[in-house]
């Protein structure tokens, strides 16, 4: 595909940029008001991360007397980083504001620099839980790692594409006609579906609600974290979950606008799917209890495996 | 009635030079430690009182005594479950025990109180001593490389109240872990000195809320026997009542919170929701959510008198209690999820739980055989009321939580036979005498029942006036709380929240 | 159709996989009886495919007997013997995971070198066979109890199924229908064995 | 010797190092591709400079240079050892000649210049353990040098010459096979590694910057010529085996750096694992090479030629930075460090960017080299050969896993190293850097970051240097703004875009800073760290490195030999125990399992042999010196034939 830009691509890819994340504290609402309406509870309102952010801005920061510079750049590292990853996303629209950039390796070691900062910052305070989560992360991304960058290869593999915009579009091109599997897709999608829930500390591997400063993971990471950076961090986390959604809706079935005319039904059909996979996430988080932590491995050595499957099959050309 | 909570007691002190063989000897009958305490005679002169449970099949309780004024000999050596309540003393009365193998102070905190005011003796003058810093407590260190520590608490994270652990670890493992509580301390004994019967009783009642109808019941027990008061058969069946009821409450909340903490959250509400009726009926039935005032000296208030639409709406609940309830039961044995997740953690071993002298659930699940229903029977226990003991070896959480829920459908059993056999309306609910005032006896007594976390002790004297000169009490969780660090130790951090669900002891009461 | 065909056979060698990462026996019954409920949906695809009668038959049995009966047959000695979940696996988890994930890689080596003759659809159902045939044995050698054993053994009747339907268009009705037959008897037998081994012997436990 | 005579050594010696640096940065631009001669009785020694060459030698003089100033305020730590500081010269130059050298002794003779005078600089502190650490460097690079000789004299007997212009594709599998094994010993690779964890902790952290940047590019450079130049590219399972033994230095290495508290020692153990992952780019081009795949082949040199360079520099900057760490807080001990980032201001943000750079983080250079390296094994995937394509998705696997790893262990080193509290009062009282540290620590950084965010000029100039060795253009286009490379075979591109990425990231941080600026109370209070309520001081309430890499070293136990043991006050009961002692010992497998066993068994041999000579005749011991001889005879007439 033509990766070459013009002004209405890349104003067209701004807004894109912009809508996505702007929804992604909505898809992480839906999940909790789902959630929390399986378990018979009234629920917050979908809107309430919105206000949340709102909140945390407004209010004051206190600072660790032990922190150092890192506390205060890794907040934006953070956010910057997983914006970019965002923004490679072809959500909706295939000419996504940073296309170019969509090469699969860079979107996994861009997702790992996240964590890099994250952690760094959990023992930046001193604080003994912050680096129980700091360790905990590194734990799960170790495993997951491997499990990501095969999905990705395997994509690639499939497609003969090495960027993610071009993937999709060779997926949205020939999903109806050709020489197409949906076992790989299908089997990707199984694979990602429990990456997404631990690299976003969900439940069976994380407990996002928790009080208990033991067990968590992403909670215990920024504990120490208050006023706006702490609002940088939830948003953070908005983002990250909305990258696997999105990343999620892509491959089980991509609908991406290539014009502005098509762009309303995209746009409409993305947060369908979107909702769909939110729906999944709170059935699966309502209907699993938190693992125990070195049962983790278990369940990630399984989505490395299918992944491995699917990479298998992909280089056979099914 | 039969001897309930007989006391096989000498009188006389013992020399203390004989102590410690005889508590060898008592140790060697295999009797378990009740609790241990002083009491200031006002000459100067301390007299240290040792409790034992009872032998196998006898209802009779053991008891010792020594005087002391400076020191006593430390018996933690024998029995390692005396360790705490000898530093209690030590902190509360001054006396000092020789060779105690771990002696530290255990409520007065050298960071804010004066090591050298005792507040329980006699000629503390009240003064509170200037707050400032008098020392260090010395914790327990690990040392290696690497090895650091986590101090949880007293402040949690949550709304839960104080206590503070401080766990040594090297990455996941627990290589050692300090409790220390006792953050608020009330001076309930000290607060009860001089108060009569009837007024003490409803300071007692609120020691630990929710277990509220189970202290009280240990309280009355002591003080009916000293005043002599015979209580209505009526009243004894709603003080049953009202103490099975708050057991199933008790556990009702607790299998929710262990749902809860293992992020089963659907579970857990409908746990909650359980918890909320019974909570309602509680207000219904006994007029007070947490059935605060419901039992008075010699039987039970007219509130809480049990109509024919009270039954009908215990039976309600019930129903839906024993509904919820198997389906609790069903989700923690057969969701393999769930079951691993509880099982094989926080195993508390046969051995830790006998020398510990643990008491109730945390007994029960490793193995060993108590419950003061059944071995010292008090009320309608042991007669009309036959309770059918269940134990396992494993002592982990899956233990603890199949214990709560058996017992849960035992106390639904018992309402629903104590329901049916009811007596007439009508009859008093409180002796004739009693209702016109209370009498005046001095003496001294012990009661002990079963609340939902294990036997509550209580030992009452009264002076000529009739009012209270010492009070004791012993909570369940004053004596299981030393074992919940042998039950992470070696597991990891992470199940931590879920073992001390599985125990879910009492800050509030131990700490009086 | 052919891409139908594909997923199901895809998903009888994840359910394999899945089992291997599983220490639960429920777990891994109901998993066998999804595995079959994919291999009767495959046979039906074979069927409408090349439109043979005999395998839409086939399929009929296969859910009869794969799908309900032989895992009623499980749950049921289950319920009577009482054994939630294996604590002494031979291998860790993760571990028979990767094992389960390299054998899959020996088979399509194998596969490529060995299969030159036409089956149905292509080599990819002769290397989904093969390695589901081996996550069964390997499910067979690294559990200790019966259970898991008899759950790899059913694995590897499957794989062999598998492989039959994709091969010759089906085996001959009657030979299919007598190994389905065979099938039954011998989860009988064995189920016949295991209460009869907890009977005897209650405080061990079910250790083969 | 008086301390003035001492000062006068030591800076002669530095002065001359960063001569010789400099000179030879800009030698190969002033003689470019020359060759010499110096007839020197009573052979002569013949150089000549190809791009090959010129490529280590810049890197070695680079890093010589850098190591070098660095060294005129570290090398006050040593006044009282002058002559480390002239053995250092030594040492660059005898590694500058064995690159530049032509032939057979001419290169032999610098490399055992090279050997013997680092050998002299890891026996330098004169500590028992750096005695220990010299002994086993000693024999191994021994060891290795046999195996390098025994190659040499095969190619002599084949070729009869002594020059290596006699040499072009020559060497058959034996050769190769000695040679390579040889120069992996020097390299360090698995499971050759064993002399590397213990020499660069003995070694003072000037000279093991060199010799973890520097030499180990030595032995690399050895193998990319002999493979490369001599070797017959016909052996396409040498490549799968290079890459095979690659991806598992690179896992094995890193596993153990993970564990390591001593900061050297981990950066040791990171060595290893950045040795691996060259060899997986070397074996891979030379697969590819082999089996006429060229793009690949290209792509799978870039990485490897990229990650030499990007491995040299942020690992001289990291052990230099272990040298400040040492000279200020007097512990390599990360776990009683901590709170520098706070005293060391300047010199905690360029460690950061080293670390950032080693572990792999995008836009900086040590990633650039990690994705050539993934897309080349990408396309071997599309390749029609099975065992390319299985190997390469295991290595892809083993890569991944160590790029995950190595982010782990890098924020530990990083995070337990230069954040919280401080650990231990040495790192309260922790000094200040000098200045002329950290320009020295400065200037390799600063090319991380320039290399990572504007490689287009590097990647021309190693494009050229495959094309020397190749002679087949590769597909790697550098159009001035993107990397593009061709990966598969129906003419897809993948591009990276380092400008973009690196100006996309800080665009996307200053607009977020500056509207959360705007939009947000930028009050901002100080306050204690969360205590749970408890007003101590208690520096133990902080996580640990140990604790740090428990999670993933649980996972992979199988990996590590590890013992551990609690001690506890044994006379009371466990109820009243007071204090825990635990020790933990996390040991390398290897070397616990098969090299101590060796040694075990070589010890006892020659006791026994010991005895024979000792009781025996003078007979007995000529007879088993005419065996050996014998044995050599036997041996040279199979190799001939």
């Amino acid at each position: 595909m033509d990766i070459s830009l013009n002004y209405e691509k890349l104003l067209l890819g701004i807004l894109q940029f912009i809508i996505i994340i702007a929804l992604a504290p909505f898809f992480a609402g839906l999940i909790h008001k789902l959630k929390q309406n399986f378990r018979g509870q009234k629920g917050i309102n979908m809107f309430q991360f919105y206000f949340n952010f709102g909140k945390l801005l407004r209010k004051g920061v206190v600072l660790s007397d032990e922190a150092s510079y890192i506390s205060i750049i890794s907040p934006y590292i953070i956010l910057s980083v997983y914006l970019i990853v965002l923004g490679m996303m072809p959500a909706f629209y295939i000419y996504s504001l940073f296309s170019r950039l969509s090469d699969i390796i860079v979107i996994v070691y861009t997702l790992g620099a996240g964590v890099f900062f994250l952690t760094l910052y959990s023992l930046d305070q001193g604080s003994p839980f912050g680096g129980l989560g700091g360790e905990r992360e590194w734990f799960f991304t170790m495993l997951s790692e491997p499990s990501l960058i095969f999905i990705f290869i395997t994509l690639a593999i499939y497609s003969r594409k090495g960027m993610l915009v071009s993937i999709f579009d060779f997926i949205q091109k020939n999903a109806l006609g050709g020489h197409f599997s949906i076992a790989i897709p299908f089997i990707l999608l199984i694979s990602l579906f429990i990456l997404g829930l631990s690299e976003n500390a969900r439940i069976p591997i994380d407990n996002p609600e928790t009080h208990l400063e033991l067990t968590m993971i992403h909670e215990a990471i920024i504990l120490e974290a208050s006023g706006k950076y702490l609002g940088i961090f939830e948003y953070s986390s908005y983002i990250k979950l909305s990258i696997f959604l999105t990343l999620m809706s892509l491959i089980i079935f991509p609908y991406i606008a290539y014009t502005p005319i098509d762009i309303p039904l995209a746009l409409g059909l993305y947060i369908f799917k979107m909702a769909m996979f939110c729906f999944m996430i709170s059935i699966v988080e309502s209907l699993n209890p938190k693992m125990r932590l070195f049962r983790a491995p278990n369940l990630l050595s399984i989505a490395f495996i299918i992944s491995l499957i699917a990479m298998i099959l992909s280089i056979r050309g099914v | 009635m039969t001897a309930s909570n007989s006391v096989d007691f000498q009188g006389e002190p013992i020399g203390r030079e004989n102590l410690l063989e005889t508590v060898a000897g008592v140790k060697h009958e295999g009797v378990y430690l009740l609790g241990i305490f002083a009491i200031d005679n006002g000459d100067g002169s301390f007299e240290i009182k040792y409790f034992f449970g009872p032998e196998k099949n006898s209802s009779t309780v053991k008891a010792l005594s020594i005087l002391a004024s400076i020191d006593f000999p430390s018996i933690s050596g024998i029995m390692p479950a005396a360790k705490i309540y000898e530093r209690e003393i030590m902190d509360m009365f001054g006396l000092f025990p020789l060779n105690h193998p771990d002696l530290k102070p255990l409520m007065l905190f050298p960071e804010n109180w004066d090591g050298t005011v005792h507040p329980l003796k006699k000629d503390w003058d009240k003064t509170i001593p200037e707050f400032k810093k008098y020392g260090e407590y010395p914790y327990k260190k690990a040392h290696g490389n690497g090895v650091f520590e986590i101090p949880v608490g007293p402040v949690h994270a949550g709304i839960i109240e104080p206590g503070h652990f401080r766990f040594s670890m090297r990455g996941e493992p627990v290589l050692q872990l300090e409790i220390r509580h006792f953050w608020k301390h009330r001076g309930i004994e000290k607060l009860c000195e001089g108060k009569t019967v009837s007024e003490a009783l409803k300071i007692v009642s609120r020691i630990s809320g929710d277990n509220s109808a189970g202290i009280s019941l240990a309280y009355l027990e002591a003080s009916e026997k000293i005043l002599g008061i015979e209580i209505p058969i009526r009243a004894k069946f709603i003080r049953v009542i009202l103490a099975e009821i708050e057991r199933l409450w008790n556990h009702v909340r607790d299998i929710g919170y262990i749902f809860m903490d293992m992020g089963y959250t659907p579970k857990a509400q409908a746990m909650f929701v359980l918890e909320e009726d019974i909570l309602r009926l509680n207000k219904f039935v006994a007029s007070h959510r947490y059935m605060f005032d419901a039992l008075q000296l010699g039987g039970v208030a007219s509130a809480s008198d049990i109509d024919i639409n009270k039954t009908g709406a215990i039976r309600g609940v019930l129903k839906s209690a024993g509904e919820k309830l198997k389906k609790a039961e069903w989700y923690i044995l057969n969701s393999p999820s769930v079951t691993d997740r509880i099982e094989l953690a926080g195993k508390i071993n046969k051995k830790t739980a006998e020398e510990l002298s643990l008491c109730g659930i945390c007994a029960r699940a490793s193995g060993l055989r108590r419950d003061s229903r059944i071995e010292m029977p008090y009320l309608l226990y042991g007669e009309t009321v036959q309770v059918s003991q269940k134990t396992f070896e494993e002592g982990d959480i899956l233990a603890r939580t199949r214990i709560r829920i058996m017992e849960a459908f035992e106390s639904i059993n018992i309402i629903q036979n104590l329901l049916a056999w009811l007596p007439e309306s009508g009859e008093d609910l409180i002796p004739k005498d009693c209702a016109e005032g209370v009498p005046v006896s001095s003496g001294w007594a012990i009661g002990n029942t079963e609340t939902p976390r294990g036997n509550a002790f209580f030992y009452i004297k009264t002076g000529e006036d009739g009012n209270i000169e010492r009070l004791k009490y012993i909570d369940p969780s004053f004596r299981n709380w030393p074992s919940i660090q042998y039950g992470i130790l070696g597991g990891i951090i992470a199940d931590f929240p879920l073992v001390n669900k599985s125990m879910n002891l009492s800050y509030a009461g131990n700490d009086l | 159709m052919v891409r139908l065909a594909e997923l199901f056979s895809v998903l009888i060698l994840i359910s394999a996989v899945l089992n291997a990462g599983s220490p639960f026996i429920k777990f891994g019954i109901k998993l066998y009886s999804f595995q079959s409920l994919m291999l009767a949906l495959y046979t039906l695809m074979v069927a409408l495919y090349s439109n043979t009668s005999a395998l839409y038959l086939s399929f009929l049995f296969i859910i009869l007997f794969k799908v309900v009966i032989i895992p009623y047959f499980l749950f049921n000695t289950l319920k009577r013997v009482e054994i939630k979940r294996e604590i002494d696996l031979a291998l860790g988890i993760p571990e028979s995971v990767l094992f389960a994930g390299s054998l899959t890689l020996l088979s399509n080596i194998i596969a490529e070198r060995v299969i030159k003759t036409t089956v149905t659809f292509g080599s990819l159902i002769f290397t989904i066979s093969l390695a589901t045939f081996l996550i069964g044995a390997m499910l067979m050698i690294t559990r200790k109890t019966l259970f898991s054993q008899i759950i790899g053994f059913l694995t590897i009747d499957n794989a062999i199924f598998l492989a039959g339907n994709s091969f010759t268009h089906g085996m001959p009705l009657l030979v299919e229908f007598g190994v389905l037959f065979d099938l039954l008897a011998a989860v009988l037998i064995l189920s016949l064995i295991i209460i009869h081994i907890k009977k005897s012997s209650l405080k061990t436990g079910l250790r083969s | 010797m008086g301390s003035g005579t001492r000062d006068f050594i030591r800076y002669t010696g530095i002065y001359i190092s960063i001569g010789a640096g400099l000179f030879f940065l800009f030698f190969p631009f002033l003689f470019p591709l020359k060759e010499f001669y110096f007839y020197t009785f009573p052979f002569p020694l013949t150089f000549k400079i190809d791009k090959l060459s010129v490529f280590f030698i810049i890197i070695i003089s680079l890093i010589s240079f850098f190591v070098s100033v660095f060294s005129i305020t570290y090398g006050k730590e040593y006044r009282e050892k002058p002559h480390i500081f002239l053995l250092t010269p030594a040492f660059i130059l005898s590694m500058i000649f064995v690159v530049l050298s032509n032939d057979i002794i001419t290169f032999l003779i610098f490399w055992e210049l090279m050997s013997l005078s680092s050998f002299f600089l890891v026996i330098s502190e004169g500590k028992p353990e750096s005695k220990k650490a010299g002994l086993l460097y000693f024999i191994m690079t021994h060891i290795g040098t046999v195996f390098i000789t025994a190659g040499f004299v095969l190619l002599y007997l084949k070729s009869s010459s002594l020059s290596f212009g006699g040499y072009k594709n020559i060497a058959g599998i034996l050769i190769l096979g000695l040679m390579i094994t040889g120069f992996s010993v020097k390299a360090g690779l698995f499971p050759f590694h064993v002399w590397l964890p213990h020499a660069h902790p003995a070694t003072p952290s000037n000279i093991s910057a060199i010799m973890s940047a520097a030499m180990v590019n030595v032995a690399v450079y050895g193998v990319i010529r002999v493979l490369f130049v001599f070797g017959l590219k016909i052996y396409p399972f040498l490549g799968i085996i290079l890459l095979v033994f690659g991806a598992l230095s690179a896992f094995f290495g890193i596993m153990n750096a993970l564990v390591q508290t001593d900061i050297k020692r981990m950066l040791a153990f990171s060595t290893i694992e950045n040795i691996g992952i060259i060899y997986m780019g070397i074996g891979l081009s030379f697969w590819a090479y082999s089996t006429s795949h060229a793009i690949i082949g290209s792509l799978a040199f870039m990485a490897a030629l990229l990650h030499i360079l990007n491995h040299s520099l942020s690992k001289s900057s990291l052990f230099m930075g272990s040298g400040v760490l040492v000279k200020n807080v007097r512990s390599r001990n990360m776990e009683e460090l901590g709170g520098l980032a706070k005293r060391m201001g300047f010199f905690s943000v360029l460690f950061l960017i080293a670390v950032m750079s080693i572990s792999a983080i995008p836009p900086l250079n040590g990633f650039l080299g990690e994705w050539y390296l993934y897309v080349s094994l990408v396309g071997a995937t599309q390749t029609s050969n099975l065992y390319i394509i299985y190997f390469s998705i295991i290595s892809i696997a083993l890569l991944s896993l160590t790029g995950a790893i190595a982010g782990a262990a890098f924020a530990k080193l990083y995070g337990i190293t230069f954040l919280g509290k401080h650990r231990s009062e040495k790192a309260r009282n922790a000094g200040k850097t000098g200045i002329i540290e950290n320009i020295s620590i400065f200037m390799p950084v600063f090319l991380c970051v320039a290399i990572g965010v504007y490689p287009y000029p590097l990647i021309s100039f190693l494009n050229g240097v495959s094309l020397y060795l190749s002679g087949t253009k590769g597909a790697l286009s550098n159009s001035g703004h993107f990397l593009a490379v061709q990966t598969f075979r129906n003419f897809s591109y993948s591009s990276y875009y380092p400008l973009l990425l690196i100006s996309g990231i800080l665009g996307l941080l200053f607009i977020g800073a500056i509207l959360i600026k705007i939009f947000s109370n930028n009050s901002l209070r100080r306050y204690k760290t969360w205590g749970c309520g408890i007003e101590e001081e208690n520096r133990a309430a902080q996580f640990s490195g140990s604790g740090f890499s428990y999670g993933i070293m649980k996972v992979f136990s199988t990996f590590y030999s590890r013992a551990s043991e609690i001690k506890f006050d044994s006379e009371v009961k466990k109820y009243f125990r007071k204090d825990t002692f635990y020790s933990e010992e996390i040991g390398d497998i290897l070397e616990k399992r098969i090299y101590d066993p060796i040694k075990r068994i070589i010890v006892k041999i020659s006791g026994y042999a010991d005895s024979i000579f000792e009781t025996g005749s003078m007979n007995l011991s000529l007879l088993f010196i005419f065996l050996a001889l014998v044995l050599c005879f036997i041996i040279y007439l199979f190799l001939v034939k």
